[in-house]
């Protein structure tokens, strides 16, 4: 599975992941609680320049990710010059273009199992009250595995159909590509149990 | 039904999400898409039920957090969160537990009615609630304003419901036991 | 008239032109992902009971997809009863039958009776028509009992023999069974092989145990995709189970199942 | 020692207190959506070579999975190596590993260097140590090239040695084999029966084919989920083959198969 972590690597790779997540929330909170024109241009043009510091590729790449965000811009703009509040309208355009880019930034610099480790690391203390934080990793390496599978299924599913039918599958083959995922579930479930499951250290 | 059969059932819920984020999107005009994924939360409250629903959608968003790309359109990361769309995302938990509840409490109801009638009340208007007040915060617009651009969405999340009602009433007929929400 | 070459080689028999053969593979090459799977497969033969034998990963299965038009060949043909099965999907139906290596990836309905109703009702069958074929199919095989089984219920060996059941009643010319005996115990064995010889169909049968079909005539043994020999079952088969067994006397196995 | 005894009658050896035995199933009935799938199984045993006979739908795999402790029996204990399985899943880990039926069942993560993997870390075993181990089951096969290898692309019998490495290399005291060579070649299936012998663990073989296991210590011959018979393997394996060979006979099919 690919994940959104950028290749091109960058000095903020090597940087430590809950250290961004943290500096992530602090600036977030910041840019809402200013409604300034020039702050938010400035901290628009501030994360311009981080972008385009690693190179071309990165900077064209984290453009991309923030382009579907156009039309909010649109319907913005046009809004507030209709209510002749312009500045208002590019204020709000800005902060949320700044805001999305600058979570990007963190996604693309910091790989998964990075993400992954912050989070055990968030959810140990809750392991006294109960939280499995061992089943929590495993249902999303479960997550990891399953999408290319049910893809595969789909597709031989797919066949099957199309062995005794001249007419392709269509919306008839959602409701047993669902019963074969919910057996292949039961059959991962026996497999996972079968190498000793995730209930091992819970005495039972 | 042991802990790693409730694992992989939510694991695989999660999965599916992903999946219907495969299915062509449309993206309306101010941006955000007509999403089959809105269909994988109701599943997710009509079949696993409220517990296991929104785990299986919490899962889902937390991966999208992590930055796996499985949002409609292969989007993903943290910029979802600071987005205009950010709260129909973190009202999908919410969604599909709800609609695992109202399903619950509807057990004396035949299954295509009752789960149709939980994904319209967790669906569409528990997710609307959020999302409606995501966009409000993110584009700095007041709750009726935001409320007037979600309506073009209620055509398409009537059909997702009842389909929603069909799918868990065939899943029901097919694996009783799989069927948690009536279990 | 059964006239197979080895590989690339193909000679047109002066009888084919008028009569359309019951299977007839042109130099078929499949690549998937870049790599090789099928290399140059040339068969053209109307023998009844066709064998396919070769080695786990030769590429049986895949050559099964191909005859039955699942996937179509990046290179050459494939004619089944004169069915360009990869294009004319509506032919094929009544062309060529396939049951699958694994009953989980061939059933689609959760109960017996839906599952051996939907190929029936998919070549235009009446309703009624449809519910006594299925019936009698079921009724053959002392299984009438079975209709409204749970698939979800039913051991492995019992979901293949509904599978066959499925494509029995579809009586297509030709039949590929992908290695139909693996997880079947001797009874049903035995009454199956009693079906299949009395069946009008003609069988290509893939298996890796050369004695199975011993008596068969023609045998196409394949290995790393392409043909390695081909002919009477009779020198063929000697042949592959030779090849097998020397194989599987070596202690490194760096080759095998490769 | 080696001592079992017909459905219900369970008589306890003087030896059997100090020492337990590999395998000990008491009176075990399992009873699913009201249909009783397993009736009154006794076995004890301490032979290292078991074979479970029966005809498609008799319960063997269901037997298997509560011998792996997978399925909670709902009368009557299971215990492997003195662990009584269905409870103690981490004392269950080194004593019982189970090969599936059906490798797609049995396989969880996509590539085969992680599907080696996972059992070793489940055990508790250290990074370094888990990539060594599966390095070295992967060399025993000759399959060192496989480890970044994708499943999906493995052929069904390759995916079968898959599943069997993993189990292997977790080297539990009882091997229970759901027809292991059922989709392989006759390399790989003698290979593996080398392999099989030579291991240390003792071996439950399921499977249909009475010949396979003529030279076993201890076979158990199941019928509609009941003991039918057992004893030392020259007794019960003819007198299985006999009897399904007379069933395969008859035309009426109406109580074949399940
Ligand atoms: N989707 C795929 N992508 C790449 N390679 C594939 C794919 N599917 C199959 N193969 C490869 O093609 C070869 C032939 O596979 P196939 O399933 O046809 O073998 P087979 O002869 O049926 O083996 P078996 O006896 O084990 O069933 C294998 O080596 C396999 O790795
Ligand atoms: N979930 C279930 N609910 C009800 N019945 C079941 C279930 N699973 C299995 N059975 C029944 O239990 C019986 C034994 O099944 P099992 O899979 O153990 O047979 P088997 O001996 O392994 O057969 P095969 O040789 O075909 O693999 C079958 O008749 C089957 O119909
Ligand atoms: O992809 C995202 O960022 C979340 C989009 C959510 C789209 C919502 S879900 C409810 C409503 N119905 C739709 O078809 N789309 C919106
Ligand atoms: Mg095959
Ligand atoms: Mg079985």
């Amino acid at each position: 599975m690919i994940s959104l972590t950028s290749p091109v690597k960058t000095r903020a790779h090597g940087w430590p992941a809950g250290g961004k997540l943290l500096a992530l929330c602090v600036v977030s909170v910041v840019l809402f609680a200013v409604p300034d024109l020039m702050f938010q241009f400035a901290a628009a043009m501030s994360v311009v320049l981080l972008y385009a510091l690693p190179g071309r590729v990165f900077l064209r790449h984290g453009l991309r990710r923030i382009w579907p965000l156009w039309p909010f811009v649109v319907v913005l703009l046009v809004w507030h010059v209709f209510t002749d509040a312009w500045a208002e309208g590019v204020v709000i355009a800005l902060r949320m273009l700044t805001a999305v880019a600058l979570a990007n930034l963190v996604t693309m610099t910091t790989s998964l199992q990075a993400m992954m480790d912050v989070v055990s690391w968030l959810l140990r203390p809750f392991a006294r009250f109960g939280v499995n934080v061992r089943a929590i990793e495993l249902a999303a390496a479960m997550v990891i595995r399953f999408t290319p599978v049910l893809g595969e299924k789909g597709t031989a599913l797919a066949l099957a159909w199309r062995a005794r039918s001249r007419r392709p599958a269509g919306w008839r083959v959602i409701v047993p590509f669902m019963v074969l995922a919910l057996d292949d579930a039961g059959h991962v479930s026996e497999a996972l149990r079968a190498r000793g499951g995730i209930e091992m250290d819970k005495k039972s | 039904m042991n802990s790693e059969h409730n694992v992989v059932q939510i694991a695989l819920f999660t999965a599916l999400i992903a999946a219907l984020g495969l299915v062509p999107q449309l993206t309306l005009a101010f941006g955000v898409p007509i999403t089959a994924q809105s269909l994988g939360i109701m599943l997710c409250g009509t079949v696993l039920g409220a517990r296991r629903g929104g785990l299986a959608a919490l899962l889902f968003i937390g991966l999208v957090a992590l930055g796996l790309p499985l949002l409609a359109g292969g989007r993903g990361g943290l910029g979802v969160f600071t987005s205009p769309t950010a709260g129909f995302a973190l009202g999908f938990p919410v969604a599909a537990f709800a609609t695992g509840w109202v399903m619950e409490r509807l057990s004396g109801v035949t299954v295509v009615l009752a789960a149709g009638i939980a994904a319209v009340l967790g669906g569409v208007v528990v997710l609307y609630a959020f999302g409606i007040s995501g966009m409000a915060i993110v584009l700095g617009r007041s709750l009726t304003e935001a409320a007037l651009l979600v309506t073009a969405f209620i055509p398409g999340d009537a059909v997702k419901a009842v389909l929603a009602g069909i799918i868990t009433a065939a899943l029901y007929r097919a694996r009783p036991h799989s069927v948690f929400s009536r279990s | 008239m059964s006239d197979c070459q080895g590989v690339g080689i193909h000679v047109k028999s002066p009888f084919m032109s008028d009569i359309s053969p019951l299977l007839r593979l042109d130099v078929v090459d499949l690549r998937i992902d870049g790599r090789d799977v099928l290399r140059g497969i040339t068969c053209v033969s109307d023998a009844r009971r066709i064998a396919v034998l070769g080695r786990n990963g030769s590429g049986k299965t895949t050559l099964a997809r191909v005859m039955a038009g699942l996937k179509a060949p990046t290179g050459g043909t494939v004619h089944i009863a004169g069915v360009d099965v990869a294009r004319d999907r509506r032919g094929a139906l009544g062309a060529v039958g396939i049951l699958f290596q694994n009953p989980d990836h061939q059933i689609i309905f959760p109960t017996v009776g839906e599952e051996l109703s939907f190929g029936l009702s998919q070549m235009g069958m009446t309703k009624v028509a449809v519910t006594d074929r299925v019936e009698q199919v079921l009724a053959q095989f002392g299984k009438s009992a079975w209709h409204d089984a749970a698939i979800y219920q039913l051991s492995q060996g019992q979901r293949q023999l509904v599978c066959l059941m499925a494509i029995l009643a579809m009586a297509p010319k030709v039949i590929i069974l992908d290695e139909p005996f693996a997880g079947l115990d001797i009874p049903t064995m035995m009454h199956l092989s009693r079906v299949l010889e009395s069946t009008d169909a003609a069988l290509v049968h893939i298996t890796h145990d050369p004695r199975i079909v011993a008596h068969y005539d023609h045998v196409l043994w394949i290995e790393g995709g392409a043909v390695q020999m081909q002919g009477a079952a009779a020198e063929v088969a000697p042949a592959f189970e030779a090849a097998m067994t020397e194989l599987g006397k070596r202690d490194d196995l760096s080759d095998i199942a490769g």
